[in-house]
């Protein structure tokens, strides 16, 4: 976006976020429901976070038979954020369910291209799935095969078209051209501001 | 952390019985008691209210002890914190200082959190009352003055108002800032920005946000935004390979 | 700019199904709901009415989005504090709490022991203060005046404390990573706060006369809105909403934070899942916050320093938190407010997404709920699910 | 019948609106205005917070005769409070241009001055007085009720002294406006939308 | 020939009534306010409105009947005002003007609901569609508690009724007419559109409803129309059931006996959906006003 945060990236050594080996489940209540799911799904990666958070891999083209296994111990399902990994060229969309019963949280993570960015919805599992996936939509672009209202939703058509919330969209440059740019300093030289 | 050790308290779920209540026709009227007590009403703007001390108002800026070091221009969120060349009876001021534009500033306060010497600071006055002309909004973008001045004025009119009456403004960008009771103080605004004007010309300060001093280094981006949505999209990448 | 075209049929589909360009039946008319309207905060719903019923409702959201997510991704970790609180208005530590609580798990910050006992009290006389705002809002809408005019000036109590502890009335920015901005002013704030809960409580007999005894209040909410478990559960509805089906699902005492593993409180929870129960539900956890705030009163706020000690946090724009991410959430008067942070280790959060219980409430469950209603069970249902219309915009 | 069709027409000349009233009750009136404004309850952004405490039983400006009124046929006071996305733009557009004269607008806080936090964001207008009249602003983030109170009070001077002409100005230089407008929402707005939601006129 | 006479009284007793019934309006505003806690605005603050309003510079108008509404409205208030027994003044009298101005009483609901369909806007059809059901739900508490009175005092006559109370005591204290005035305050209740049947102008629900699309000067007729209505009926009450009264004094305390029974209740209890409001209509006012007519005979 600006030379600062390049400058910024250019220091930060770009490390995967994700450990590679799979640490041992641990025997505690959130150990014995991952390995539980785990063995119902072998697709799938689980680990313990820590206490009350854990966490799935599953591959994109499994999400739906995976989210409809979980959704028996899971019964909420919180909110699907999506991340736009532009460097991978990636969408990371992070499924945040909640089990009511046993008080877990669990992030069910899966990767999906970001120029063929497709998922099936999961709107017959949880309906509420309806709306996250209608955002997930409207912002990004993803398109939730089979969830009949994707369109604009919270935002007008016109900046819809632009799905303003993948890393690509430049929102000064659009902000100057839409409401005018005779009555900003936004051009400051950049080093010199954070943000 | 602390919530590692605990176990799930023993009382967790209240009956029916105790979240029910019964409905009734006739407790409403114990309301009616209140006819016969006297309002809480505050009955401002004639009975005067004092916001809480430390009340995050309008900034006051020490002109000697600021060292321009931009910090609140960086922490601010809005950027409505702008470093600001000014000249002082003919000399100018060896550091900037910030210029702060209450149509952006949230009063967070975190300029004033990060400020090193201290030289920025806030008071508790919060009245700002304009008409909406672009004239009379001229008036929400101010060098901050210095805090006794603003407490003395406060003192004298007992109430928490904008110190700053009006802002005259002359073509070679003079500022004569017309205090509330009726003092002024003049300077001139050479420029903005970190680095120093390129000269202690006058400049065409017509508008207080427009700025001449950087201008230029920015018009040498595309003003075209598809193109600009294009650049960061791609030069990230590129260095990752 | 790369631009994922929709396909074809999909945009139909949703012109179909949306505000843009859907016919008018001849049976139904359409009625807009809000947002220039007393009962939706800047709020639409598009009503096809058949008569008084309402035959389908289209939510409308997005008056009030100011794209928080795309923001927080353009400043840095300690900036978007004075950012991020404005999304949920009448509530606004909560956001402040759960984006701290998140940044504190990603950097593995303890929080000093003072700092989260401030953060409990403020966030329970946030929950009061916004108990306070309930009450007029459903007040006024149901028609009774006078209990929301009360309510609202002993909202002005708690509005005061606050003003004196975090230096501003609604907008705190009071709580950031690794603490909070200011200590306690001192003991006569303590006294001053033993006080307002002393009067409330006195204050709380009156509203049962007045609102929660009332013989048309029980008419108008009961059997209005009703949702059982499943549905309830399916749709993501938290917080007394839920708690009004019978599920007793407190994220207090689920996934406990701060001070509340400490505190002892009761959930109340009941089955009807009518806009009654949800009334009764609400009232149960009011007089509870206030029992909450006695016990954290009486435990008086420990010694030690209010913010956590760092060498990274001198230069605060440009902290840098290490990669990770983390989700955290807190239990708000509106339902289970969560947010999912994730650093790259660069000085600003490279994504930031919040999970506001309105989210959910305020557009499946309330479409839902709306089928077959009245026009004047709308209000009601908007106010007993404690739709908050920032949280879905954003 | 189009309240907006009337509007341009109107405009195509000079109309001196002083002269189609009654000049001699005129001072009557004026004071009539000033202690009885009504708020089009209308919450536009986050400032809509600081108006319970402000209409409530904790400052009460009751006593000056305001009160909120459902209805925008009936309102003559407009609180901008606080941030504006477009869309709603579009709905105060309307919902001021429903409003009859005289009516005021009182703009709350830094947004629609300069755009405030959201100086960057793409769904808010930056300044609002490009496209509708402000009559009066007051500063805060947002404006606690006295500070609200004083604006009201500075409204209340301003229709005394005559120089509240936000709907003079309005009618005046609705071309600049209508301008303004149809470059940020796009030509035909008003037929394609706001049509939709007053069917009736 | 005119009766030069009787038209001074008729405008005297207008302007009488008018500046009355804005007073009341403001005595209403004024006590809510007070058990609100608050202070509330002046008692004369609706007159202020009412002149503001007509000095709106325009006033949007959706065609003849639109316009004529309120003006319809406003002379059946007129009218009915001139047949109630005002202290010593009666304007007009006839042997059956009980029915005659309990009817008249009704039919202003009538010229605003002709006025506000006309608008075209949705939300004062649901407004209307209101007003009506609650009309028809009233009828018949309405009407039982009048056939009581009636049939206890044996007239048609208000005049009668009057006299008849002065020399027999009020009708408050025969316990048939106590119960019919019971019956009758509540329907009072629904007549002057407050809670808990303010259903008409609901705010929240359909934001003023009938009223949603007048401003200006047509607002301002509607309103001068409410204060003649608010001080006729209290009036009607004061005659039916409090013994009528001598001069204007005894008659005002009596109206503002009965306006702050109405703010009592309208200030503590929320608004009835309009379903519930006919049956509640239906059910205990209904049985209370048969009560009283069995009583009478």
């Amino acid at each position: 976006m600006d030379m600062n945060e390049k400058k910024v990236e250019e220091k930060v050594e770009n490390a995967q976020p994700v450990e590679e080996t799979r640490p041992e489940l641990p025997d505690t209540k959130e150990g014995r429901l991952v390995r539980e799911i785990v063995e119902k799904a072998p697709y799938a990666e689980g680990s313990v976070r820590r206490e009350r958070r854990v966490e799935f891999r599953v591959p994109a083209e499994r999400i739906h038979e995976f989210l409809e296994l979980a959704s028996e111990k899971f019964e909420m399902l919180m909110q699907i954020s999506t991340v736009d990994w532009l460097k991978e060229k990636e969408f990371e969309l992070v499924y945040q369910l909640w089990s009511v019963s046993e008080g877990i949280h669990a992030f069910v993570r899966t990767r999906i291209p970001r120029d063929d960015a497709k998922l099936p919805t999961v709107m017959d599992i949880w309906p509420v799935a309806e709306t996250y996936e209608r955002e997930a939509h409207e912002f990004f672009g993803i398109i939730f095969e089979g969830n009949p209202r994707l369109g604009p939703f919270i935002l007008e058509p016109r900046e819809y078209e632009k799905h303003p919330l993948r890393k690509d969209f430049n929102t000064i440059g659009y902000v100057k051209v839409i409401y005018g740019e005779d009555f900003d300093r936004y051009d400051e030289s950049k080093t010199n501001y954070v943000i | 952390m602390k919530m590692k050790s605990v176990e799930k308290p023993r009382v967790r779920v209240v009956g029916e019985e105790k979240v029910k209540l019964k409905k009734s026709f006739v407790k409403p009227w114990m309301g009616i008691k209140y006819l016969f007590k006297k309002p809480v009403t505050i009955k401002i703007p004639f009975e005067k209210i004092e916001p809480a001390p430390k009340y995050r108002g309008f900034h006051t800026l020490n002109w000697k002890t600021c060292v321009g070091c931009n910090f609140c221009g960086q922490i601010c969120p809005a950027r409505a914190i702008e470093m600001t060349w000014i000249e002082v009876d003919g000399k100018m001021e060896k550091r900037p200082h910030p210029k702060v534009d209450y149509g952006r500033c949230t009063f967070c306060q975190f300029c004033v959190d990060v400020c090193p010497t201290g030289a920025l600071g806030f008071t508790e006055n919060f009245y700002l009352t304009t008409g909406g002309l672009e004239e009379d909004l001229e008036l929400y973008d101010w060098v901050p003055i210095h805090p006794d001045k603003v407490r003395e004025l406060n003192e004298m009119f007992g109430d928490y108002r904008f110190p700053v009456e009006r802002i005259e403004k002359k073509e070679d960008g003079t500022h004569i800032y017309h205090l509330r009771d009726g003092s002024t103080i003049e300077f001139k605004i050479l420029g903005y920005g970190l680095r120093p004007p390129a000269a202690a010309r006058p400049k065409p300060a017509a508008k207080p946000a427009a700025k001449p001093a950087a201008k230029p280094a920015e018009k040498k981006e595309a003003p075209k935004p598809e193109a600009k949505a294009e650049k960061p999209a791609e030069k990230p990448a590129e260095k990752k390979e | 700019m790369t631009n994922i075209e929709v396909p074809k049929e999909l945009r139909e589909e949703a012109k179909q199904h949306d505000m843009y360009l859907h016919p008018i039946d001849k049976d139904t008319y359409e009625l807009f709901f809000g947002p220039q309207h007393m009962a939706t905060e800047n709020f639409s719903i598009i009503l096809k009415m058949d008569g008084n019923r309402i035959e389908r409702a289209i939510v409308n959201p997005g008056f009030l989005h100011r794209g928080f997510e795309k923001l927080a991704e353009q400043r840095p970790y300690f900036t978007n504090i004075a950012l991020i609180l404005r999304i949920c208005v009448p509530e606004s530590d909560v956001p402040e709490n759960i984006y701290s609580m998140a940044v504190d798990e990603i950097v593995g910050w303890e929080v000093p022991e003072r700092a989260q006992w401030i953060r409990t009290v403020v966030l329970e006389m946030a929950r009061m203060s916004a108990w306070m705002f309930w009450i007029m809002g459903f007040g006024n809408e149901i028609g009774l005046y006078t209990a929301g005019q009360w309510a609202a000036a002993y909202r002005e109590r708690f509005m005061r404390l606050f003003e004196e502890l975090t230096g501003g009335r609604v907008y705190h920015i009071y709580t950031v990573p690794g603490g909070v901005r200011r200590d306690i002013p001192g003991d006569k704030w303590l006294r001053q706060l033993r006080d307002t809960v002393e009067y409330l409580k006195g204050k709380m007999k009156d509203f049962d006369e007045i609102l929660f005894d009332n013989y048309i209040m029980f008419e108008r909410t009961e059997g209005v809105g009703v949702m059982d478990r499943k549905f309830a559960l399916k749709h993501a509805v938290t917080g007394p909403n839920l708690r009004a089906t019978g599920v007793p699902y407190d994220v207090r005492k689920d996934d406990p934070y701060l001070y509340y593993p400490e505190l002892e409180f009761e959930v109340p929870v009941l089955k009807e899942g009518d806009s009654l129960a949800r009334v009764l539900v609400r009232r149960y956890e009011m007089e509870q916050d206030l029992y909450i705030l006695e016990q954290l009163l009486d435990m008086g706020p420990p010694s030690g320093p209010y913010m956590v000690k760092d060498a990274r946090l001198k230069a605060l724009p440009r902290f840098k938190p290490p990669k990770g991410d983390a989700y955290a959430h807190v239990e708000s008067t509106k339902g289970d407010f969560g947010v999912y942070v994730v650093s790259d280790g660069t000085h600003k959060p490279y994504r930031a997404h919040f999970r506001g219980p309105s989210q959910s409430h305020g557009v499946t469950v309330l479409e839902e709920l709306l089928k077959g209603a009245r026009l004047a069970d709308v209000p009601v249902i908007l106010k007993t699910l404690d739709n908050c219309p920032p949280d879905i915009d954003r | 019948m189009s309240e907006m069709k009337e509007m341009r027409n109107e405009n195509d000349g000079v109309i001196s609106y002083e002269l189609q009233e009654f000049k001699l009750f005129e001072p009557l009136f004026k004071w009539a205005r000033k202690k009885s404004l009504w708020i089009v309850a209308f919450c536009t952004g986050c400032g809509g917070i600081e108006m319970p405490p402000l209409a409530t039983a904790r400052y009460d400006f009751e006593r000056f005769g305001i009160m909120p009124n459902p209805a925008p046929r009936m309102g003559d006071l407009f609180l901008i409070t606080g941030y504006v996305t477009p869309k709603t733009l579009k709905r105060i557009i309307i919902t001021y241009e429903m409003m009859q004269d005289p009516k005021y607008i009182l703009a709350h806080g830094s947004c629609p001055i300069n755009g405030g936090v959201y100086w960057d964001s793409y769904n808010v207008v930056k300044q609002l007085d490009k496209y509708i009249p402000i009559d009066v602003a007051i500063a805060g983030c947002m404006p606690r009720a006295e500070a609200v109170m004083d604006g009201i009070m500075e409204i209340m001077r301003k229709i005394e002294d005559g120089t509240a002409d936000g709907w003079k100005r309005y009618r005046e230089n609705y071309e600049y406006y209508r301008k303004n407008q149809d470059e940020l929402f796009g030509e035909g707005w008003r037929e394609k939308d706001a049509r939709r939601w007053l069917a009736w006129i | 020939m005119i009766d030069w006479k009787l038209v001074l009284e008729v405008i005297g007793i207008l302007i009488y009534a008018t500046f009355m019934g804005f007073i009341f309006m403001g005595i209403e505003r004024k006590a809510m306010a007070r058990i609100q806690r608050r202070v509330g605005p002046p008692i004369y603050q609706p007159i202020i409105d009412t002149l503001k309003l007509l000095g709106k510079k325009e006033s949007v108008s959706h065609g003849f009947i639109y316009d004529f509404g309120p003006v319809f409205a406003m002379g059946a208030s007129i009218a009915a005002l001139l047949f109630i027994p005002i202290a010593n003044f009666q304007l007009f009298s006839s042997n059956a003007d009980l029915i005659v101005v309990a009817y008249l009483l009704e039919i202003p609901m009538l010229g605003i609901m002709l006025g506000a369909m006309s608008s075209g806007n949705p939300y004062s059809a649901l407004g209307v569609q209101r007003g009506l059901l609650t009309m028809v739900a009233m009828q018949l508490p309405y009407g039982l508690a009048l056939i009581a009175l009636i049939q206890h005092w044996g007239t048609f006559k208000l005049s009668e009724i009057v006299a008849l109370q002065q020399t027999q005591g009020w009708s408050i204290l025969v316990p048939a007419l106590f119960v019919a005035m019971i019956v009758f305050d509540i329907v009072f209740q629904a007549m002057l559109g407050l809670e808990p049947f303010d259903i008409v102008s609901a705010p929240a629900e359909i934001s003023m409803g009938p009223m949603v699309e007048y401003g200006g000067k047509h607002a301002a007729l509607l309103f001068t129309q409410h204060a003649i209505q608010l001080f006729a009926e209290t009036a009607f009450f004061a005659v039916l059931f409090l013994g009528g009264a001598s001069n204007l004094l005894e008659l005002l305390i009596k109206q503002i006996a009965v306006l702050f029974i109405a703010i009592f209740v309208a200030s503590i209890y929320p608004r009835f959906t309009i379903d519930q409001a006919a049956k509640f209509f239906w059910k205990w006012p209904t049985i209370l006003g048969i009560i009283a007519v069995l009583l009478t005979v």
